[in-house]
C-alpha cells in the first residue's frame, strides 16, 4: 500500500502528524496495557493476579475517558457528567455486596 | 380450639414479650408521629383562617434568622426519630439470635400449604403447635417460589426461600390460638395459605405429641432416607466406593479443592447433596456423586441433615428407639 | 455559558430568526389543527397534552382494577371473584398505575409543557427525542395492554422470581416486555430535561432563580437517568430466565432469586421519589401562590430536592428486611433510611413557614396542596416505622405498606398532580373551570381518600396481609369502611374529569395570569404561542417575587 | 477541543436554540447523559456476574476456561483500533477533510463489523462445543456442574447486548457516513461525527470492562 501522506503537501503533514500524534498514542498505549492483562491471563503467575488485572482495566478505562473521550478538554459539567455514572455503579455494587459478602 | 376475635379489635394479640415490646415501639413512635404532625395540622389550618384574604392579620416580616430554624427542624427530628432506629435495631438483632437450646421445628413451604414438622417426628398441615415457656426456633424453607411464614402473635416473619433455610424464633409466654399466614405473594391460592398457630402448656403440647402419632424421630427417619437413597451404599465406611465419611462432618471445617474452607452446616449439607459437584473437596475424591436435585423433597431433606447432624451417636439413637 | 465556550471555534452568532409566520393570534392549541401535527407534533406543549390525555385513559384503567379489588374485599371470603381474577386486578392496577401514570405523570405532563416555559426556553433541548420518548411510552403501553387483554398478569407489580419466571402460567412476558420499554421512554424524558435545564435557560435565569418546580425535575430527571437502566437489565434478565432459563434467578441451577430483588428495588425504590418529587415541585409553586409570599427558605428546598433524588439510592434495602438478605446489610440500609427524614422534614416545614402571615386564597389548587402536607406528611413518617427493623418484622408486606405508600403516591402525587391540573389549566387550555367544583372534588377526595386508607394502617398492625383475595371474618368491617370510602373517592376522581372537559368549550377565557402568580410561565398569554414567548421574557431579581417578603428572605438573596 | 475548527466547518442553528454554542453544549451533554444510562445498564449484568462469581467460584471458573479467551483478546486489539479509525475521523472533520473523515469512518465500520464476525464464529465454536445450555436439543458440555450455566448465560446476555449495541452502531454509522459524504455536510452537522464518536468510544469502553470481567479474571 502506497504511503497515503506521500501526497500531501509539507503543510499538511505537518497537520496530519500534529492532529493524530494523541490518537494515535493512546492507540499503541492500549495495545500495550491490553498485551499486559492478555498475558496476566494466559500465564496466571500468582492467584491474586486479577487485582493487577483489574487495576490495569482501570488505567485503559481512564485512558479511553480522558483522552479518547476528551474529557480533559470538556468543561467541569462534562467531567461530572463522565464520572457521575461510576459514582452510581459503586453504589450499587458497594450497597449490593452488604448483603453477599456478609450472608 | 378455635380463634375467636372481635369483630372489630384495635389492638392485636401478645403472647410473646417480644410481641409487647414491638407494641411498645410502635406505640412510642405513634406518640413521636403525633408529636410532629399534629403542629403542621394545627398549623395549617390556623394559618389558612387567620392569614385568609382579606384579614386584618399583621403579616409584618417576623424577623426569624432562616437558617437557624431550617437546620433545627432539620435535625430534631431525624435526631428523635434515631433512637427508634436504634431500638428497632436491638430488637432485631436479637430476634436473629436463636438461643442454642431453642427446639428446632422444620418448615417446608409450598405452593399453597405449609408443612412443619416437629423433633420428634410429628408433621403438621398449615397448623402449627408449640409449646410455651420455650425458645422455638424455626427452620424455614420454600420447595417452589418464596413464601413467608408470618405470625402476627409473636410480631414476627420471615421468607421462606428456594435455595437455602431461614430462621425464626420465638419464646411464647401465652397460651392461645392464632392465625398463620404466608405474607410473600405467591401465586394464585396465597391468601388461603396459612392457618393457625397454637400456643401451648408444655404439659398439652406432650400430650398433642402423643395424639398426634409419632411414628419414628427425626433422626432415625434421617436414618431410613440415608439408605433409601443410597447414600449409605457409598458413604458407609467400608463400602466399594470410598466416598468420604460423613460421621462428625456437621460442624466442622472442611477444606476445598480450591483452598477455601467452610464450615459444614446446614445450608452448606444440602448445597451437597443437591449439588454434589460445587464446592470439590481437597482430599482428592472423584466427583463420582449424581446431583439429588429435584429428587429429594425439601422436607425430607431437613430430615436426612438432622440425621447427619446426630450421625456419630446414631448408632446409640438407634439403641435407645 | 461556560459548558459551551470552548466548543464552538468557529460559533457565528446568529440573529434571531425572522418569525413572521408566527400570527400573533395564533397559540399552540389552534396553530394547526389537523391530526397530523398532533401526532408528529414536536412542540413541547403538544407532546404534554399527548402524554396528558394518554396517562388519564391509564388512570381509568388503574382505577377500574382498583375498584375491582375493593369490590372484591368487601367480602371476606372471596365469594365475588376467583382469587385468580382478584390477583389479576390488583396486579393490573399496581403495574398501570405505578409505570403508566405515576412515574410518567407530573414530569411527561406538566414538567414538558412547563419546563420551557419557566426557563425561558422555546422549546425543551431534543423536540424530536421528546417526541420519540412518547411513542415509545405508547409501545410499551401496547404491550401491557395486549397481556391485559390476552388474560392478564398474576404475579404482582413487582414480578419477584421466581414466581414469575418458572411458576406464573399467566402472560408475564409481554407485560415484563411492555415495562422494559417504557423505562427508555423515561430515560428519554429525562435525558431531555436535564440537558434542557443545563443549557436553555435564558440569559440571566441562574440555579438560583429557577422556580423549585425545575429543581425538583432535575432532581427526578437524574433518578431517571440513574435508575432506569438498573431496572431494563433486571427485566431483561428476568425475560430471558422466563423465556430461556439462563437461571441466574433460578434456585434450581444454584441462581438467587433475591439478587433480582436487589436490582428491582436499586430501581423501585428511587422511583418513588421519581413520583414524589415533581409533586414536591408543584406544591412548591401553588403554596406561595395563593399566599402570595416568597416560598420560605428557598435555597434549603432546592438543596432538599437534589439531596432526596440522592439519599433515596442508599436505601432499597429496607424492602428487604424480611427476604433474606443479610442482617449487616439490613442494618446499613435502615440506619440510611432514617436520613430520608432530614429533607422531607425541609420541604414539610418551609410550605407550612410560606403560609404563615401570607395572604391567603382557598381555591382548589391550595385546597389540594394543603391536603397534599397533611397526607405527605403522615404517608412519610408511617414510612419511618417501616424502616424500623423490629416493627418492620411485624408490619412488611400487611396492609400498613398498602396504607403507607397509598398516603405517598395518592396522597402525595395524585393531590399534586390534581392540584397541578388546575392551577396551570388556564395556561394550558386558555379557559377557567369551574371553582365551586373544583373545591367540592378537592374536598370529597380528601375525604374519600381518608376513609379508605387510613383503615387499612389499621388493618396491617393488626396483620391482615397484602395481596390476600380472601382474609379472616374480623378483619371485614374495616374492609367495608375502606371500600365505601373507595366510591367516595370514584366519585370526587369522576367530577374534575368531567367539569374540566366541560370548560374546555364552556369555561370563561382565562387571563395571562389569572392567579396572580409570578414564574416566566405566566408572563406569555393563555394559552402560550407556539415558540412560548412573542417577546424574550425578562427574568425577575429573584425567585417567587411575592407581595409579600419574609424579612428571612433579605439575608439570602441581596 | 483544544484546536478551533477549519473554517467552512461548523453547526448550522436549528430554531428553539439561541447560539450555535448552545447547541453545540446541548449536544454534548446529552449523549453524556445517554452514555451514563449505557453504563448502568451493563454494570448490573456485570453486577450479576459478579455475584455468581461470589456464589459458585468453582462452577464459574469451570464455566469461563471454555470461553475463547484468544479470541476475545483479538476481538478487544480489533475495538482499540476502531477507536482509532474513530479518533481519526473526528480529527479530519475539525479540519475540513471530508474525503478521509468518510473513509476512516468506513474503516471504524469495517472493524466494528469485523468485530461482530469474530463474535460470530466464537458463537459458533460455542455451539460445536455444547456450550449453549438454553439449547434444549443440545446437552451442555457442562451439565454436571449446573450453576456453571449461570455464567455461561450471563456471557451470552452480555456480548449479545454488546453486540447489539455495536450492530446498531454501526448501522448508525453507515447511515451518517452516507450523509457525511456530500457536499456542505462539514459545515452544518460537524458535531455529529464528536458525538458519533464519544457513542463509538463507550462501546469500545463497554467491551474493556467485559473483556477481563469475563474472560480474565475468571480463568
Amino acid at each position: 500500500m502506497r504511503n497515503p501522506l506521500a501526497a500531501l503537501s509539507a503543510d499538511d503533514r505537518a497537520l496530519v502528524r500534529r492532529r493524530l500524534r494523541t490518537p494515535v498514542l493512546t492507540f499503541l498505549a492500549l495495545l500495550a496495557l491490553l498485551a499486559v492483562n492478555v498475558t496476566l491471563g494466559a500465564t496466571l503467575p500468582f492467584a491474586q493476579v486479577w487485582i493487577v488485572e483489574l487495576a490495569v482495566v482501570a488505567v485503559m478505562v481512564a485512558l479511553i475517558l480522558l483522552v479518547s473521550m476528551e474529557v480533559i478538554h470538556e468543561p467541569p459539567l462534562i467531567r461530572l457528567f463522565s464520572g457521575l455514572g461510576f459514582f452510581w455503579v459503586a453504589i450499587l455494587v458497594g450497597m449490593t455486596l452488604t448483603d453477599y459478602l456478609a450472608r | 380450639m378455635t380463634p375467636s376475635h372481635d369483630s372489630l379489635q384495635l389492638w392485636p394479640a401478645a403472647v410473646s414479650t417480644v410481641a409487647s415490646e414491638t407494641d411498645l415501639l410502635i406505640l412510642a413512635f405513634t406518640v413521636l408521629t403525633l408529636l410532629l404532625t399534629v403542629p403542621v395540622f394545627v398549623a395549617i389550618t390556623y394559618f389558612a383562617l387567620r392569614y385568609r384574604e382579606g384579614s386584618e392579620a399583621d403579616r409584618s416580616p417576623s424577623g426569624i434568622r432562616s437558617n437557624l430554624i431550617e437546620i433545627s427542624w432539620m435535625l430534631i427530628p431525624f435526631l428523635l426519630t434515631l433512637i427508634f432506629f436504634v431500638w428497632g435495631a436491638r430488637m432485631f438483632i436479637a430476634s436473629k439470635t436463636a438461643p442454642p437450646d431453642a427446639m428446632v421445628i422444620e418448615a417446608v413451604g409450598r405452593q399453597w400449604m405449609w408443612k412443619f414438622q416437629h423433633p420428634t417426628g410429628q408433621a403438621e398441615i398449615n397448623d402449627l403447635h408449640v409449646p410455651i415457656g420455650q425458645p422455638i426456633r424455626l427452620r424455614i424453607i420454600s420447595q417452589d417460589v418464596i413464601h413467608a411464614l408470618y405470625l402476627p402473635a409473636v410480631r414476627l416473619q420471615v421468607a421462606a426461600l428456594p435455595d437455602r433455610y431461614t430462621d425464626l424464633w420465638f419464646k411464647a409466654d401465652r397460651t392461645g390460638t392464632y392465625h398463620l399466614y404466608c405474607s410473600e405473594y405467591c401465586g394464585t391460592d396465597h391468601s388461603v395459605m396459612g392457618g393457625e398457630i397454637t400456643f401451648m402448656n408444655p404439659g398439652d403440647y406432650q400430650d398433642w405429641l402423643t395424639h398426634a402419632g409419632a411414628q419414628q424421630g427425626r433422626v432415625a427417619a434421617g436414618r431410613t432416607l440415608y439408605e433409601a437413597y443410597g447414600c449409605a451404599g457409598c458413604h458407609e465406611p467400608g463400602s466399594a466406593v470410598k466416598a468420604p465419611s460423613l460421621a462428625g462432618l456437621y460442624g466442622s471445617q472442611v477444606k476445598l479443592a480450591d483452598g477455601r474452607t467452610v464450615t459444614a452446616d446446614d445450608g452448606w449439607l444440602r448445597e451437597k447433596i443437591l449439588n454434589p459437584n460445587g464446592d470439590r473437596l481437597a482430599d482428592g475424591y472423584k466427583q463420582v456423586m449424581p446431583s439429588f436435585a429435584g429428587r429429594i423433597p425439601e422436607d425430607e431433606l431437613g430430615t436426612l441433615i438432622d440425621f447427619l447432624k446426630a450421625y456419630p451417636t446414631s448408632q446409640a439413637a438407634d439403641a435407645t428407639r | 455559558m461556560s459548558a459551551s465556550g470552548s466548543i464552538g471555534g468557529t460559533a457565528r452568532r446568529e440573529p434571531h430568526a425572522p418569525e413572521s409566520t408566527i400570527g400573533r393570534k395564533a397559540d399552540y392549541l389552534h396553530a394547526e389543527s389537523t391530526l397530523r401535527s398532533w401526532f408528529l407534533a414536536t412542540d413541547h406543549k403538544r407532546i404534554a397534552i399527548l402524554y396528558l390525555t394518554s396517562i388519564t385513559g391509564f388512570f381509568v384503567i388503574g382505577a377500574l382494577a382498583a375498584g375491582i379489588v375493593r369490590l372484591a374485599l368487601v367480602v371476606p371470603n372471596g365469594a365475588i371473584m376467583t382469587n385468580d381474577t382478584y390477583n389479576k386486578a390488583f396486579t393490573i392496577h399496581g403495574v398501570v398505575m405505578v409505570w403508566f401514570f405515576l412515574i410518567p405523570s407530573i414530569p411527561a405532563t406538566f414538567g414538558n409543557f412547563l419546563i420551557p416555559l419557566m426557563i425561558g426556553a422555546k422549546d425543551l433541548a431534543f423536540p424530536k427525542l421528546n417526541l420519540t420518548s412518547w411513542y415509545v411510552f405508547m409501545a410499551g403501553a401496547l404491550f401491557t395492554l395486549v397481556s391485559v387483554v390476552l388474560g392478564g398478569v398474576d404475579t404482582g407489580w413487582t414480578f419477584y422470581a421466581p414466581l414469575s419466571t418458572a411458576f406464573s402460567n399467566t402472560w408475564v412476558l409481554p407485560a415484563l416486555i411492555g415495562v422494559t420499554i417504557v423505562g427508555f421512554s423515561s430515560i428519554l424524558t429525562g435525558l431531555n430535561f436535564v440537558v434542557t435545564i443545563h443549557t436553555m435557560r435564558a440569559p440571566g435565569m441562574t440555579w438560583f432563580k429557577l422556580p423549585i418546580f425545575v429543581w425538583t425535575h432535575y432532581a427526578t430527571s437524574l433518578i431517571f437517568l440513574l435508575a432506569t437502566p438498573v431496572i431494563t437489565t433486571a427485566l431483561i434478565l428476568l425475560i430471558m430466565e422466563r423465556g430461556f432459563h439462563i437461571g441466574v434467578f433460578d434456585p434450581a441451577y444454584g441462581g438467587d432469586p433475591v439478587l433480582f430483588q436487589h436490582l428491582f428495588w436499586f430501581y423501585s425504590h428511587p422511583a418513588v421519589y421519581i413520583m414524589v418529587l415533581p409533586g414536591m415541585g408543584v406544591i412548591s409553586e401553588i403554596v406561595p401562590a395563593f399566599a402570595q409570599k416568597k416560598l420560605f427558605g428557598y435555597r434549603f428546598v432546592a438543596y432538599a430536592s437534589i439531596g432526596l433524588a440522592s439519599v433515596t439510592f442508599f436505601v432499597w434495602g429496607h424492602h428487604m428486611f424480611v427476604n433474606g438478605q443479610s442482617d449487616l446489610a439490613s442494618l446499613v440500609f435502615s440506619a440510611l433510611s432514617f436520613a430520608v427524614a432530614v429533607p422531607s422534614a425541609v420541604k414539610v416545614y418551609n410550605w407550612t413557614a410560606t403560609i404563615h402571615k401570607g395572604s391567603l386564597r382557598l381555591d382548589t389548587p391550595m385546597l389540594y396542596a394543603m391536603g397534599y402536607i397533611g397526607l405527605f406528611v403522615l404517608g412519610g413518617l408511617t414510612g419511618l416505622y417501616l424502616a424500623t427493623l423490629s416493627i418492620n418484622q411485624h408490619i412488611h408486606a400487611t396492609y400498613f405498606v398498602v396504607a403507607h405508600f397509598h398516603y405517598i403516591m395518592v396522597g402525595g402525587t395524585v393531590l399534586a398532580f390534581l392540584g397541578g391540573l388546575h392551577f396551570w389549566w388556564p395556561k394550558f387550555t386558555g379557559r377557567m373551570y369551574s371553582e365551586p367544583w373544583g373545591r367540592v372534588s378537592a374536598l370529597l377526595i380528601f375525604l374519600g381518600f381518608n376513609v379508605t386508607f387510613f383503615p387499612q394502617f389499621i388493618l396491617g398492625y393488626l396483620g391482615m396481609p397484602r395481596r390476600y383475595a380472601t382474609y379472616p371474618p374480623e378483619f371485614q368491617l374495616l374492609n367495608v369502611l375502606s371500600s365505601a370510602g373507595a366510591t367516595i373517592l370514584a366519585a370526587g376522581y369522576l367530577f374534575p374529569m368531567l367539569y374540566l372537559v366541560y370548560s374546555l368549550w364552556f369555561g370563561r377565557k382565562a387571563a395571562a395570569n389569572p392567579w396572580n402568580a409570578k414564574g416566566l410561565e405566566w408572563e406569555t398569554a393563555s394559552p402560550p404561542p407556539t415558540h412560548n414567548f412573542l417577546t424574550p421574557p425578562e427574568v425577575p431579581r429573584i425567585p417567587y417575587d411575592y407581595p409579600i417578603q419574609a424579612q428571612e428572605s433579605r439575608d439570602q438573596h441581596g | 477541543m483544544s484546536e478551533p475548527l477549519a473554517d467552512g466547518v461548523g453547526v448550522a442553528r436549528a430554531g428553539h436554540f439561541e447560539t450555535v454554542a448552545q447547541q453545540r453544549a446541548a449536544a454534548t451533554l446529552g449523549i453524556w447523559a445517554w452514555l451514563i444510562t449505557e453504563l448502568l445498564l451493563f454494570s448490573a449484568l456485570f453486577l450479576v456476574a459478579l455475584i455468581t462469581r461470589i456464589q459458585h467460584p468453582e462452577a464459574t471458573v469451570a464455566a469461563a476456561q471454555h470461553l475463547k479467551f484468544w479470541i476475545g483478546a483479538t476481538n478487544t486489539v480489533v475495538l482499540i483500533g476502531s477507536s482509532l479509525t474513530m479518533s481519526m475521523a473526528i480529527e479530519f472533520s475539525r479540519i475540513g477533510w471530508q474525503r478521509a473523515m468518510v473513509r476512516t469512518m468506513l474503516a471504524t465500520a469495517a472493524l466494528g463489523s469485523l468485530f461482530l464476525v469474530l463474535k460470530g464464529y466464537e458463537y459458533y465454536a460455542d455451539w460445536d462445543e455444547h456450550m449453549m445450555p438454553f439449547l434444549s436439543g443440545r446437552p451442555f458440555a457442562l451439565a454436571e456442574t449446573p450453576a456453571a450455566r449461570l455464567f455461561v448465560n450471563l456471557y451470552y446476555v452480555a456480548t449479545l447486548l454488546h453486540a447489539l449495541h455495536l450492530f446498531t452502531g454501526i448501522a448508525l454509522l453507515l447511515g451518517m457516513t452516507w450523509m457525511a459524504a456530500r457536499a456542505g455536510f462539514l459545515a452544518r452537522h460537524q458535531n455529529w461525527i464528536e458525538v458519533y464518536g464519544l457513542y463509538w468510544h463507550f462501546i469500545d469502553l463497554v467491551w474493556i470492562l467485559a473483556f477481563p470481567i469475563l474472560y480474565v479474571v475468571n480463568r
